[in-house]
């Protein structure tokens, strides 16, 4: 893993002109954790997704450094990773064969050992085999945390991160956090307390009021 | 691209999209169907009266592009319709998930190419070819411009709403230089001897593939970001 | 801003006086004379009107590229706003332009429409502007509005040429029938050229009038609907 | 009266062109006008 920093200064995002959240800094060195935090429909998941470089910001920026270098928005993915539940897999094919492909896709070449030790920490290599159209969806979560980690990355980031989770589940999320915040960030985006205080900050966004209209509806939080 | 290398991931990307159409047949079945459903359409309408050659290469065309348009779209769409871009979108850039997409696309649109002009010749006895190499040129020429025009309307499209009527609707002015041109070169096949008679032809449809892939080689960062 | 809408009210009325003042006459004698041209005689006149139109077409043409190019450098709406303005209003030139093109064409060829390779190339044209249009329609949020909007203005861009190139040839050998080439052999004498580079000097003013005027209402209409939210 | 109007139709077709172009001259600048003092209202 390498050791990156992050910091965003002043992002901001509108929809169609109408602000989801404006004026958001913060900054994150290894070993730190952020919980971002708000009302359903108040940006988080957009906010994610502009950190991810996912979707550009309307004003404000977003730099990653690695070991001193600023990261170019294009390849950022590299230093990501991310469990959301608006990501979504190839249902068509298997988990196996979901890690491989995106492992080819992402230019690299992990070992056959090294996705079934992934699938076992995820607890899936029983069904590794199957397709995952006929996964539950606590297990399709599984498997995106398996490849969320897949390239170790040095920030993760965690929408909703138990979603559709049992109780296993939950702690092998709790586990994977304190190994990646040993020398790695981490953001949760989550609307629970339990994942919030786990957390060394919390940001909380609200959109900016203009004239006591709500926040725009449709964007998932 | 360090890890990998661009070739290697463009590679992963025309893999991954082969292996998900050998699996789910999104556009092989709808290519499918569309093929049987137009030739045997033609047929009916033409009994045995004979057509002028023009309108057998005019013919082709339109049967080929409508099969493109019924097609190639699937691509792009699929992987917006189903979230799975953002996926790619951790996962690599934008120019190796643009080439992978358009390998697939002009591979596939290739083969039924080959596919709907064998059938065409058996079915209507009227299509009889003087120049087999000119119409493979051809053939292959205005294809893999078909399918580029294709895959960056496409991608346009599925970030869009209405995407089933507004693709013909978009990608016709662009292509039309291109149809009119390979018609003409098809015609010059079914009259002509000589691979090098539609020598023209070719460099039009030649330049027309270099402008429209470096326009989407250029645009395409745009439409993937966001 | 004043005195160039004086002078191009002024230049326009006086391309008009002259297109249709001055006399078509066999044997030229004097320096205000057009020459006949077989096949047209009178109607040779709407020459002075109808091509500055299809001129001006495409010059919004390019404008809208142009600022579509922009946009995707700038990230900017008012670059959007005025790629979409040129569009608008280059697509209301071509309408113009394909309506007094083929009443030309009922009056010296005989029907409304023949295919001839400058109709089809303006008829696409007609086809491009109305698929952007359909695409912006179809997109709800502003900044892929824009940028779908202008990545399809440039690949339109790209392959327009390629048209203007094809068309003639294609379609000749479609249509060998002479008629239809009388407009390639339009001969000028230096006065028609000169009132006809002045009409499209004139028409291409009036184009940067319209298309400012277009734009300020435009940008007025973006700020208002900012703001009313 | 028919036969007067079809000997000048050209100057005819003159005068709507000519009245054609005083209108959407005028009309250009009437709105030219209107714009500009919306400007000015949305300014202050």
């Amino acid at each position: 893993m390498t050791l990156v920093q992050l910091t965003a200064s002043g992002l901001r995002k509108d929809f169609n002109r109408r602000p989801v959240f404006s004026d958001i800094s913060f900054q994150l060195r290894p070993g730190q954790t952020l919980a971002v935090a708000g009302r359903n429909g108040s940006g988080k998941s957009t906010l994610l997704k502009i950190v991810a470089s996912l979707l550009s910001p309307t004003a404000g920026t977003v730099t990653l450094t690695v070991g001193g270098n600023e990261v170019p928005a294009r390849w950022m993915f590299r230093h990501i990773g991310m469990v959301a539940p608006y990501l979504h897999l190839y249902e068509e094919f298997t988990a196996l064969e979901n890690l491989s492909l995106i492992d080819r896709i992402r230019g690299a070449a992990h070992t056959a050992a090294e996705y079934e030790k992934l699938l076992a920490m995820v607890s899936l290599e029983r069904r590794k085999h199957d397709v995952v159209r006929t996964f539950s969806s606590g297990m399709k979560q599984r498997l995106k945390y398996a490849l969320a980690w897949m390239e170790r990355p040095g920030l993760l980031l965690l929408d909703e991160p138990r979603t559709n989770l049992d109780a296993d589940g939950i702690s092998m999320v709790r586990s994977l956090f304190e190994e990646q915040r040993r020398d790695g960030i981490v953001i949760v985006a989550t609307n629970e307390e339990d994942d919030a205080v786990m957390c060394d900050d919390t940001i909380e966004i609200s959109a900016p009021r203009r004239g006591g209209m709500p926040p725009p509806a449709g964007e998932g939080s | 691209m360090k890890k990998g290398g661009f070739l290697g991931v463009t590679a992963a990307v025309f893999r991954k999209d082969t292996s998900s159409e050998i699996r789910t047949r999104y556009a092989l079945n709808a290519l499918f169907l569309f093929t049987v459903t137009t030739l045997s359409i033609i047929l009916f309408s033409f009994q045995s009266s004979t057509v002028p050659v023009q309108v057998h290469a005019g013919l082709l065309w339109v049967l080929i592009f409508f099969a493109a348009m019924s097609g190639l779209s699937r691509t792009f769409i699929t992987e917006e319709d189903r979230g799975t871009i953002l996926l790619l979108k951790l996962s690599t850039i934008s120019t190796p998930v643009y080439y992978g997409k358009l390998l697939f696309n002009v591979l596939l649109l290739i083969a039924l190419t080959a596919i709907l002009t064998v059938l065409y010749a058996m079915v209507l006895p009227g299509f009889i070819v003087l120049s087999v190499p000119t119409l493979c040129i051809s053939l292959f020429l205005g294809t893999v411009g078909l399918a580029s025009a294709s895959t960056i309307i496409g991608a346009l499209i599925a970030k869009a709403n209405a995407r089933g009527t507004l693709y013909p609707v978009l990608s016709f002015p662009i292509v039309l230089p291109l149809l009119l041109t390979v018609i003409r070169a098809t015609t010059i096949a079914m009259e002509q001897e000589g691979w090098d008679a539609a020598m023209d032809e070719y460099r039009v449809l030649i330049s027309y593939i270099l402008a429209i892939n470096a326009a989407s080689y250029l645009v395409f960062e745009y439409i993937w970001k966001d | 801003m004043k005195v160039f809408q004086a002078i191009l009210g002024f230049w326009l009325t006086a391309v008009i006086l002259c297109a249709f003042l001055f006399p078509i006459v066999p044997e030229i004698t004097r320096w205000y004379e057009f020459p006949v041209i077989p096949g047209l005689e009178q109607k040779a006149r709407i020459l002075f009107f109808h091509v500055p139109l299809a001129w001006t077409s495409v010059v919004g043409f390019v404008v809208s590229v142009i600022f579509a190019i922009r946009y995707l450098r700038t990230k900017k709406l008012d670059d959007d706003i005025r790629s979409s303005s040129a569009a608008g209003l280059g697509l209301l030139f071509c309408a113009l332009t394909t309506i007094t093109g083929s009443i030309w064409a009922k009056f010296s060829w005989g029907s409304f429409w023949n295919w001839d390779p400058r109709e089809t190339s303006i008829f696409v044209l007609l086809l491009i502007y109305g698929a952007y249009f359909a695409l912006r329609s179809s997109v709800q949020e502003d900044d892929k509005k824009a940028t779908l909007a202008a990545v399809y203005a440039i690949i339109a861009g790209v392959t327009m040429p390629f048209l203007m190139f094809v068309m003639p040839r294609i379609i000749a050998s479609l249509h060998p029938d002479p008629i239809i080439n009388t407009q390639g052999k339009v001969s000028m004498n230096g006065t028609m050229l000169t009132v006809f580079l002045s009409s499209l000097a004139g028409f291409t003013g009036l184009y940067f009038w319209i298309y400012s005027l277009t734009v300020r209402l435009a940008r007025l209409e973006f700020k208002r609907s900012s703001e009313g939210e | 009266m028919y036969q007067f109007l079809q000997d000048n139709s050209l100057y005819l077709v003159l005068a709507i062109s000519l009245m054609g172009w005083a209108g959407i001259f005028f009309y250009l600048k009437r709105l030219g006008a209107r714009i500009s003092r919306l400007e000015k209202q949305d300014k202050s």
